[in-house]
């Protein structure tokens, strides 16, 4: 029999507003083996922990039940609080009476007594728990940053600079990602290129730093320290180290009429391509779905006008394995299609666009050089219609529940930069709030209102009809309590971002979690925002929530700071609930070793005492606990009952279940 | 294929053609509309009242009486294809009028949505296909530009009707293709005709069935068709100056060659 | 009264975000002296005898365009729909007798417009 | 027999450690409200749970049983919830067989990220339990204390 302490936590008024914290010590005190039971205010303070360590040492406690918050808050602290004491850290159960009892229930006599019941399951566990040391495992000095926009350089970057191996894997040709479509960045205005390529050019130049651009993560084994990755080099049709870049081949391929998808299809280019003047790595690439070559085998161009002899027609997809300690996950967002919210006209009309493409329609480096001119007919737009929260805050099948975020402020952007290049232009902005916070960024909104003489309205556009060259405005001013029509040359309409669609089968491979629309959820939303549950994986950027820039760079810099703090350590602590099997039981079916998602159930020939003094050649199970991950999927397949696991042995949970139910 | 057929009190009466033309290009096309015995007119207004149920109870005879035959109920005019879609949306999905219903009509087994309701074009796309009516078009209309006006009862709200996509239908475009026409897109397609308003305000009638003829005609189209009797007279008797307009039914039975035979 | 509306429209006016995509859609915005996001606002706020008493309230062409459009399932024409029937549901607030139907007809007026009008204008 | 009106339902609800523990406490941290009567043992994955465990809770008078696992194919250990999954539709026939109402035990998948989700599934699962009443089929009356 262990000898148990109790220790119930107020948590301020969170617990104890609820639940009688008192009577719940009190009752819990009857159980048997426990010797000492109390409550106090906040366990997770210092007194609070000096308190129970007090009380190891004075009841001599062997076993301690805290009724407290959710264990996935503060089971390490009390742990560790326990270990200070002399005592195993596993000999520590948690009786969720926060999380899953004082704030899910109104009435105090119910609370109380589940919360009574909780902690006589936690103490029927902890009479069964057995201490438990922990193994290490060794960790890979090396790291993997998936997406190779601002927030994976970025964070790439820094992990470079702490002295570490890191790779990038880009799904796209170059680095650079979003930012390199943008023209300009709020709320300063400076260029996007001219920030972002120095970045691009260090990583590409960082001897610590490989890109794999064009390439894919196609598949994930292992776990923290030891993660073993598979990437796939997509076939470029180009020799990466032979090609120059000279261009001169994407200037005499034949096929011309090819989407140019870096300008959002606004304008086209060949079949072979460096998607812009500063890509990372400038190496071009045959798009096969244009290529004549690969499609009938007749053309050669390329090849022919390259000195360098780079193009390979017969190249295919390489793969290549990896191993890395920490991966970083930045696969970014993209604006989500607009098919379902025609009543802008947007399939109908060139001359409606979305923010990105209006982003490029303003580049220098864009389809029109620069000169804001309409698709339809390259004309000057002399008035312009900005439509704020097209598919954000959306509570039907059609849109995102979330705002955006940054589209507030890009279009304040775009509002502003049309005023200051075009003064003759009439411009609106339809929104539902003005969202600006962040440094600097409601003082840019102002600017644009009473500066640049946007008119912003308050209301939504509800029907865009295109009519001889002109887009037929139908909107709401709430405030004019009036219902306008404006006769428009452009409308813009500021879509909702949607996390990337690679992100969700890498979440997958990851065994990485993701809320509802696809973002990676954090560890903890507030103490652990660049973190993902799953040990190992970090967070970079717009994949866990809408960010702008700024944001994303810092995000990019603190993932980094995880991941080198990670890398510095030499070996892992293990979890010590790993599966183990009782050899006497163990009839060597391989039952086990069949569902082990891990392979750490391997089998030996062990020698065996017999009737009458023979030794018996058994062939039994073992477990690697350093790769075991502690599922428990092997207890259950086992036929006999030989397998178990530490932490959940089959004794405890139903020790849980008889105090529950009794 | 045989479907249970609900006319509906237009189609009857002010609208005979459009209902003959209807029937005779289904028997070409090889179905038969099989006309319900005592239908009763649906109300042409969908109540969207929870608390209105004698109003949907006509609806729901016809639904239970095609139900019974084993049949979908295929309707011609969309007002009624509005209305008895969504009643039966709301038989489907609303216990409580599901309940009551029961009660006045006295079930012994509650009516729960189970019929199909089906709209004649839906009828065309989704069991004929529009690449089959394609072939059997006798007199393709060639050369001629049509505009399709949609109006509002076809296709919102979109989570019920299950149409088509609300802002940007294609499915009489489809259509207009199919019987050798140029199909003309004008983004006022799905925009109110206010036909609802042409007892009460014929000047507000007028002036949206203008936008919209304006719309139409500035893109291209020569004529319009449309799918509901309401609609159609709206937008030939209280446009300015309107173009042509159609039933949809009309250019079918020409299409298939057999309009003057049915009349 | 309030309790009614939100009942039998079966709508939420807490939804709305008032954004005024319906008032935008709306065709008949200039014939009603309030537009559809004024009717969610003002049953939360409990002013419906304002709406019961507005003008053009029967000038709503149950087009749906505010119900389709809206981006937080509102559904502002049922809300107008169950204001315009505590209207015609009072004594004396039906808009049309059918005394009044035989002038109303043209030769080549469907029925379902007449039938409309009277499913819409009186109890 | 009649529902007792007094009858105060006593659910287990077997969550995963990553997905549906997570997403029962965000339901408490949105302060969500489900009976008191569900009460929750946190198990490493959904794969961890032995259909023994079930049996158990009948056996000791338990009046209903919930597993909640990671979404298919959202596995903290990959395949775990596949062979949950398949083990209790086994379970399932068998407690069928045993003449046990389907609608006792139940499989839910619960991301952490699904509190409301939870919540409404533990409402739902506790008013199935309370319209079928006492478990008493499994219960085994030896291990009654009252």
């Amino acid at each position: 029999m262990q000898r148990v302490g109790v220790f119930v936590c107020w948590c301020g008024s969170n617990i104890a507003a609820t639940v009688d914290v008192e009577k719940v010590a009190e009752v819990l005190a009857k159980e048997p083996g426990v010797v000492f039971s109390t409550n106090y205010q906040y366990m997770c303070s210092q007194a609070g922990q000096e308190m129970i360590q007090e009380s190891i040492a004075k009841y001599n406690l062997t076993g301690v039940v805290i009724c407290s918050c959710s264990p996935r808050m503060h089971e390490n602290t009390f742990r560790k609080t326990c270990e200070k004491a002399g005592l195993n850290p596993y000999m520590v159960e948690i009786a969720n009476i926060r999380e899953q009892c004082s704030w899910i229930h109104k009435d105090k006599e119910t609370a109380t007594e589940k919360a009574v019941i909780l902690g006589r399951a936690a103490i029927a566990k902890v009479h069964l728990n057995a201490p438990l040391t922990s193994g290490t495992s060794p960790v890979k000095k090396r790291a993997l940053v998936i997406g190779g926009g601002i927030a994976g350089i970025q964070t790439a970057l820094d992990i470079a600079d702490a002295g570490f191996d890191v790779d990038i894997v880009e799904k796209e040709p170059t680095i650079g990602g979003k930012m390199t479509q943008i023209d300009k960045t709020f709320p300063t205005l400076d260029c996007a290129a001219c920030i972002l390529t120095p970045k691009m050019v260090d990583a590409a130049q960082n001897e610590k730093i490989h890109i794999y651009s064009y390439s894919e993560v196609s598949s994930v084994k292992g776990f923290v320290g030891n993660f073993k990755v598979t990437i796939k080099k997509k076939a470029r049709y180009v020799d990466e180290t032979k090609c120059t870049g000279c261009g001169l081949c994407t200037e005499k391929c034949p096929q011309k009429k090819v989407p140019n998808a870096f300008n959002l299809g606004l304008d086209n280019r060949r079949a072979i391509y460096i998607p812009f003047a500063q890509a990372v790595p400038k190496v071009a690439t045959i798009d096969a779905d244009y290529c004549t070559m690969l499609k009938s085998g007749k053309c050669g161009v390329c090849s022919k006008v390259c000195t360098a002899g780079a193009i390979d027609y017969t190249q295919k997809d390489a793969f290549i394995e990896q191993e890395y300690g920490a991966i970083v996950v930045a696969t970014g967002f993209n604006p989500i299609k607009l098919d379902q919210y025609d009543e802008f006209a947007y399939s109908q009309s060139p001359d409606v666009v979305t923010s990105l493409e209006f982003e490029r329609l303003m580049n220098a480096a864009g389809p029109t050089g620069g000169t804001l001119l309409r698709p339809s007919d390259g004309q000057h737009p002399h008035t312009i219609v900005f439509v704020q929260c097209v598919g954000s805050r959306c509570d039907d099948s059609k849109g995102k529940p979330y705002c955006s975020k940054i589209c507030c402020m890009y279009t304040a952007k775009h509002a502003m930069l049309c005023r200051e290049k075009y003064p003759d232009t009439d411009v609106y902005v339809f929104y539902i709030d003005v969202r600006t916070p962040g440094k600097n960024f409601d003082e840019f909104y102002r600017r644009a209102v009473e500066e640049y003489g946007v008119h912003y309205v308050k209301g939504m556009v509800g029907k865009v009809v295109p009519e001889n060259g002109k887009l037929k405005v139908q909107a709401s001013d709430l405030i004019g309590n009036q219902q306008l029509h404006i006769d428009a040359d452009m409308v813009v309409l500021a879509a909702a971002i949607e996390p990337d669609k690679s992100a969700r089968p890498l979440a997958t491979m990851l065994t990485a979690s993701m809320d509802t629309n696809d973002f990676f959820t954090e560890a903890h939303p507030k103490l652990r925002p660049v973190e993902s549950p799953t040990a190992g994986i970090f967070l970079s950027g717009a994949c866990q929530g809408p960010k702008d820039i700024p944001e994303t760079v810092a995000q990019a810099s603190a993932a980094a700071a995880k991941v080198i703090g990670l890398l510095n350590k030499d070996h892992l602590v293990c979890n010590p609930c790993t599966a183990q099997p009782d050899e006497l039981m163990c009839n060597g079916c391989s039952s086990c070793e069949k569902v082990c998602p891990y392979g750490a159930i391997t089998y030996v020939d062990k020698e065996f005492r017999g009737p009458n003094r023979t030794t018996l050649l058994r062939r039994v199970a073992q477990v690697n606990p350093a790769v075991c991950q502690g599922c428990g999927a092997c207890t259950v397949a086992c036929p006999s009952g030989a397998m178990d696991l530490k932490g959940f042995s089959n004794k405890q949970i139903m020790a849980e279940v008889d105090a529950i139910c009794r | 294929m045989t479907y249970s057929y609900f006319p509906g009190c237009t189609l009857k009466t002010k609208g005979k053609d459009l209902d003959i033309w209807g029937r005779a290009s289904a028997e070409a096309l090889g179905f038969t509309l099989e006309e319900l015995p005592d239908w009763q007119c649906c109300g042409a207004v969908y109540p969207m009242a929870k608390d209105e149920i004698a109003t949907r109870l006509s609806s729901v005879r016809a639904l239970m009486a095609a139900g019974e035959k084993g049949q979908d109920l295929v309707t011609l005019c969309s007002a009624c294809h509005h209305v008895i879609k969504r009643v039966n949306n709301d038989l489907r999905t609303d216990e409580t009028i599901r309940d009551k219903v029961a009660r006045y009509l006295k079930l012994e087994t509650p009516y729960a949505g189970e019929t199909n309701v089906r709209h004649y074009l839906e009828v065309l796309r989704d069991k004929i296909g529009f690449d089959v009516l394609k072939e059997k078009v006798v007199n393709p209309l060639t050369g001629r530009k049509i505009g399709a006006y949609y109006g509002c009862m076809l296709l919102r709200p979109a989570s019920e009707m299950g149409f088509d996509d609300p802002e940007n239908p294609t499915i009489l475009e489809d259509f207009i293709r199919a019987i050798g026409a140029e199909p003309v897109i004008y983004a006022r397609r799905n925009e109110c005709c206010g036909g609802y308003c042409t007892i009460k305000d014929k000047g507000f009638a007028t002036k949206q069935v203008d936008a919209i003829m304006e719309n139409a005609r500035n893109c291209g189209a020569e004529e319009l068709i449309t799918a509901c009797p309401l609609c159609l007279y709206n937008l030939k008797e209280n446009a300015t100056d309107g173009l042509p307009v159609a039933y949809f039914t009309e250019l079918l039975a020409e299409a298939l060659g057999v309009k003057e035979a049915a009349k | 009264m309030i309790d009614t509306i939100k009942r039998i429209s079966g709508v939420n006016p807490r939804k709305c975000m008032k954004c005024g995509k319906c008032t935008a859609s709306c065709p008949a915005f200039e014939r009603m002296q309030f537009h559809p996001h004024q009717f969610v606002d003002m049953v939360e706020n409990g002013r419906i005898h304002e709406l019961m008493n507005s003008e053009g309230i029967d000038f709503c062409l149950s087009c749906f365009a505010c119900v389709e459009r809206c981006p937080r399932n509102v559904e502002p024409a049922k809300v107008i729909e169950a204001v315009r029937l505590a209207v015609v549901r009072q004594q004396g607030g039906a808009h049309l007798t059918p005394d009044e139907i035989p002038a109303l007809l043209d030769d080549e007026l469907p029925q379902q417009a007449i039938t409309a009008a009277f499913r819409k204008y009186r109890k | 027999m009649p529902v007792n009106e007094e009858f105060k339902p006593t659910i287990v609800a077997f969550c995963c450690n990553w997905c549906s523990y997570a997403g029962a406490d965000l339901s408490g941290t949105n302060r969500l409200q489900y009976p008191a009567n569900v009460k929750i043992i946190r198990i490493p994955c959904s794969c961890r749970l032995n259909p023994m465990f079930v049996l158990r809770a009948f056996q000791r008078g338990a009046d209903g049983v919930i597993l909640c696992g990671c979404h298919p194919g959202d596995c903290h250990y990959t395949t775990g919830n596949y062979y949950a999954r398949r083990r209790m539709t086994l379970l399932f026939s068998m407690l069928d067989f045993l003449g046990i109402e389907r609608e006792r035990t139940r499989v839910e998948w619960v991301s952490a990220a699904e509190g409301a989700k939870f919540a409404a599934t533990m409402n739902d699962f506790s008013a199935t339990i309370h319209k079928l009443g006492p478990n008493r089929r499994l219960e085994d009356l030896r291990c009654r204390k009252d």
